[in-house]
């Protein structure tokens, strides 16, 4: 019997929190000079971190282990290992791009989007679908794989030039902060239980829809302005940050479906393959792949893939999900 | 009157992610202590950047350090294979400074 | 018969918001380092907009478009067009300020004060006189023509300097953010309306007064260190900090009374005709007119009238309002 | 009938409040490059020391003066005095300081440190021995004295170099901004009262655990880069790092125990006689004591007593309180 | 040994509503790419400001951009109009630079 | 032609807490206008330091002034008793600047 999924395109579109970042999104397409400061996004989007990484784990805690958690880990580690080599093929072929910058670009596609999975999730919850509280591990766990076959694509093999910053760039991808965040968030809420949960929850949970109203108001601002400062973008590459999303998410779905996910978990899976990292992954490639035009593939994931995915990506595979899962 | 020496006073401007990076490769020269600048925004072959965007892959700081004429070019040096692809922007300026011992 | 509005000024002067501004007021009068960072205080003033937008909006979706709300909306406009040939007039001759400083200084005044209107709401709630939704955007329509105004006072009909930054003060008048926010969060509520609401008031309703009360700390701070700092401010320039708001309020409540506005939302409309902006029309005045002294229109705006308003201006006009209004 | 404070260390470890800072200290200690804003940390910390204080004097304003009160006061001040003292003989003996380093650390653990204050009364809360809300009061009252006392260590008498900035550093130690918004909050909190409070409770006291735990996540940072960067730290000034808050923490246990204050009372003030100010003071040593080495204060009292205090100090002196408290 | 080239560097401080305007002024002259220091505060003849003002119309930014003579020259032609009604603080001081072909 | 003249400028490297004692001190030689400017993060003979540090008494900023050699003189001279305790680090180097009466 399929769970359905209340969650009419329509009516997600008129969610708050898709209509802020509709708002920022016109705005800063209208050039006003509306902006967000800086520190206030990124602590809002460490806020954001916590947040569902402790609901994650305090559900965790409730529901306890399933063998369901470490089917959809290997997949998911298995689909950031591997989206990056489709991105690739479709970015050197149809993109027109040279190795180098289809490499970079690949990492960032078979990398995830922490906004679009927070967005996601918060949609799914209530359509009354909450994605399972493991995927947030997951999540964590889908970060860095494509950044290693991303540099494996670009560098036609790993090598080290001499005086490059090497070690950093390790660090950066294992110890980013991001994933530091969530998974230590998630250990956390996994620790404290339902019960101490209660007293932070206010925070946590009661405010969560309308920070990350706030939060995609500035969103819809960069995003904007991203797409216009844009050099290097060209149509065919617009048109590659529409079709990998798809291509993406679709496989994702399908992994999903074949580990016999329920709906919203299924949903949520295939969000975190049709999402593109813009945080982690650029601070990693600016480092690996200095050569490689940040230009280029922060507006793909930024300017393009997310607010696809935030519009349409997510409405799409929820529906796909509610339709085709179990 | 305090004495005055000349020093050199060297500028490079690098991406926020790379600048722990430069301090090693400045430290392997003998230029171990600097003093990195916030900016706010720039515009460059590669287009315009902000602080403010939310992907802190392309912020940028000014790394400044003030010390004498041999080891900025022995920086120079270290850095020239990197100058092209990391897009610094490296300025050098002569500056007095008082107790000339330290730089 | 007249509603009654439950607001002694000593009350107003010992709620929690009232009592952080002074608290601000004193520390910096003392010459204590507190300070709010700058950051925090923009964030804050962000949350401020969009809540007052968001709820102005939900307000409207609940209670229906009215002709009140058209009425208001023409004469907030006519009041911010007009009111600066007043405050002009005043400041040429009792305020003794050349022609350009003038015009400068009477936009201010023209237009609005956000806080002030936000402190205002709050009261008038509060005492069971809530103003009504759409003063929001009557609020986003005043912040502009009080500009055109004062240009055209300022230089005897607007002229246009070749190389002087042009276009670029039209996009700050018209897109400037907070009238974008205040305006688009306006209209979110609309489209939401309350079920929708529901799910992020915790963060906009809820956390309301506790925002407003640290925001308002800093404004405490902010307005009396602009105080000390002031150059070019005489007593008769601060008279008339003090009278203007008087006289402007006054204007604005007798139209709200023409227009059968009902108690709150006249102590609403008067308190935007008294305040004076000091977050727009600087910015537009420092383009527009560089040769105006900042120091006097901050000083003014922001030292002066601004704290008048909060102490004495709210509960002043919302008396007036209770015993005239119907 | 001792008053029981149910309180195991292993329970206080496992809150959500410790857990986030131990994250934090896990994530520097990996060299993560997780980092919170500094806007954003000063802005919690500004937020955490209104609520506090607002709720001191809500809670006195209820309960009303009490002569525990006074006495709380002047044995908060002598120990204050006093304390410098016994730091400095040890700092100077078996730490091997100077005269000029081991003033400018003794003034730091006569002084207290307001984080641990909060992290102790919300654990003391949580286990249902509230500290009594006249202990924010005595907590400012500590901030300052310790200074004159490490002062006239450094320097063998209190003298002023000519040129040097001196009224600076007393308006920073008496009119300090965490001292100005403490004090200030508590007497908004007395004047307000609990009715009027209620309206900002959803900000000051709903959402007080959750943001803590995110201002702790970025004390665990600070604490551990602290340590990682420090130069001049030894194994003998660690030992006196931990040394000095279990001396000065029986010594304001001993005294509250004297003072026959309750056991959630007693167990604060031991707390805040053991506690090590790392904001008011340092920054009052660089401007008074500029020889002095930041590297060692700054390291003692943030990175070796904080953490300890927080997850030894705590439960430790509650555990004592109980016992022998009435 | 990686070439050294003497260049200009001009600095000027100007008000954060105005960077845009300055931006294409120098654009007009040829100048299009530069860089916007963060500042903190200040004093001159117009009072003090600080970057915390609530009002954003007296924050300050510093304008840095390198290039040659002529165009600094040109600039400072485009400027001249402005220098005293905007309050504009012009620097111009020597650098070399490394990649001279690029300024 | 805007007529240039050579003047000093004076960078300071000083600590956050002591910037308004170093303000009086500078204007006590007739140095009343100066700009801050923000800095990030550095290091030197004290270890290093980052502006997110939660004591803002680590913080540092850059005290910049532009006035005649003979103030410049004055102020070191005055300043020369702190430079080692208070660990400035002062630069001084030569600049053409417009409107060379307003310095
Ligand atoms: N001539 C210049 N003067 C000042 N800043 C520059 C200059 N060229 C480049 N920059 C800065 O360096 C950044 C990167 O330059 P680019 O590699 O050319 O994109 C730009 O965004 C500017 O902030
Ligand atoms: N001589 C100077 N040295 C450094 N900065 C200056 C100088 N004169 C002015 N400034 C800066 O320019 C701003 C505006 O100057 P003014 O137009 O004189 O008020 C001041 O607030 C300072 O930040
Ligand atoms: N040679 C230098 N070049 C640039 N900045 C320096 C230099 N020496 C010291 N600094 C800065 O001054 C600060 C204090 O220096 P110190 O007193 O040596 O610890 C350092 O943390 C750096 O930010
Ligand atoms: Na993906
Ligand atoms: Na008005
Ligand atoms: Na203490």
């Amino acid at each position: 019997m399929a769970e359905d999924i209340d969650l009419s395109t329509i009516d997600t579109l008129l969610s708050p929190v898709i209509l802020f970042f509709i708002l920022g999104a016109l705005a800063a397409a209208a050039r006003s000079d509306l902006s967000v400061p800086e520190p206030i996004a990124k602590g809002m989007s460490l806020y954001l971190m916590a947040a569902i990484g402790l609901k994650g784990g305090v559900q965790v805690s409730a529901a306890g282990m399933s063998s369901d958690m470490v089917g959809a880990a290997i997949a998911g580690m298995a689909l950031s290992f591997g989206l990056p080599f489709v991105a690739f093929a479709l970015l050197r072929s149809w993109g027109g791009l040279d190795r180098m910058n289809s490499g970079a670009v690949a990492a960032h596609y078979g990398s995830v989007s922490i906004v679009t999975f927070v967005t996601a999730s918060e949609a799914l919850t209530r359509s009354g679908a909450e994605p399972a509280g493991y995927m947030v591990a997951v999540l964590a766990l889908m970060e860095t794989p494509a950044i290693l076959t991303g540099l494996l694509l670009a560098q036609n093999g790993l090598k080290q030039k001499s005086g490059a910053p090497g070690g950093h760039i390790w660090r950066e991808v294992f110890l980013n902060g991001s994933v530091v965040l969530l998974l230590g968030a998630f250990v956390v809420g996994l620790v404290i239980g339902k019960d101490k949960y209660a007293a932070i929850s206010p925070v946590f949970t009661t405010g969560f829809s309308g920070i990350l109203c706030l939060f995609l108001l500035d969103m819809g601002l960069v995003a904007v302005r991203r797409l216009r400062e844009s050099r290097g973008m060209t149509l065919r590459l617009a048109s590659l940050g529409i079709a990998l999303p798809l291509i993406n998410g679709s496989l994702g779905l399908g992994a999903a479906l074949l580990l016999g996910l329920h709906a919203g978990t299924a949903a949520a899976f295939a969000m975190l393959a049709a999402s593109a990292s813009y945080i982690a992954v650029p601070a990693a490639m600016r480092m690996a792949l200095p050569k490689a035009d940040p230009g280029i593939y922060l507006s793909m994931s930024l300017a393009v893939t997310f607010p696809f995915n935030i519009i349409v990506g997510i409405p799409l595979f929820a529906a796909l999900a509610s339709r085709f899962a179990g | 009157m305090v004495e005055l020496v000349r020093r050199k006073r060297i500028d490079i401007l690098i991406d926020a992610p790379l600048c722990e990076w430069l301090a090693e490769t400045a430290a392997g020269v003998g230029i171990s202590h600097y003093t990195l600048a916030s900016l706010a925004a720039g515009m460059g072959h590669g287009g315009a950047w902000r602080d403010e965007d939310v992907s802190g892959a392309v912020a940028k700081r000014m790394f400044i350090a003030i010390t004498g004429e041999a080891k900025v070019e022995a920086l120079i040096a270290a850095l020239e294979a990197h100058l092209g692809e990391y897009g610094l922007v490296v300025t050098i300026a002569d500056v007095d400074v008082v107790r000339g011992d330290r730089f």
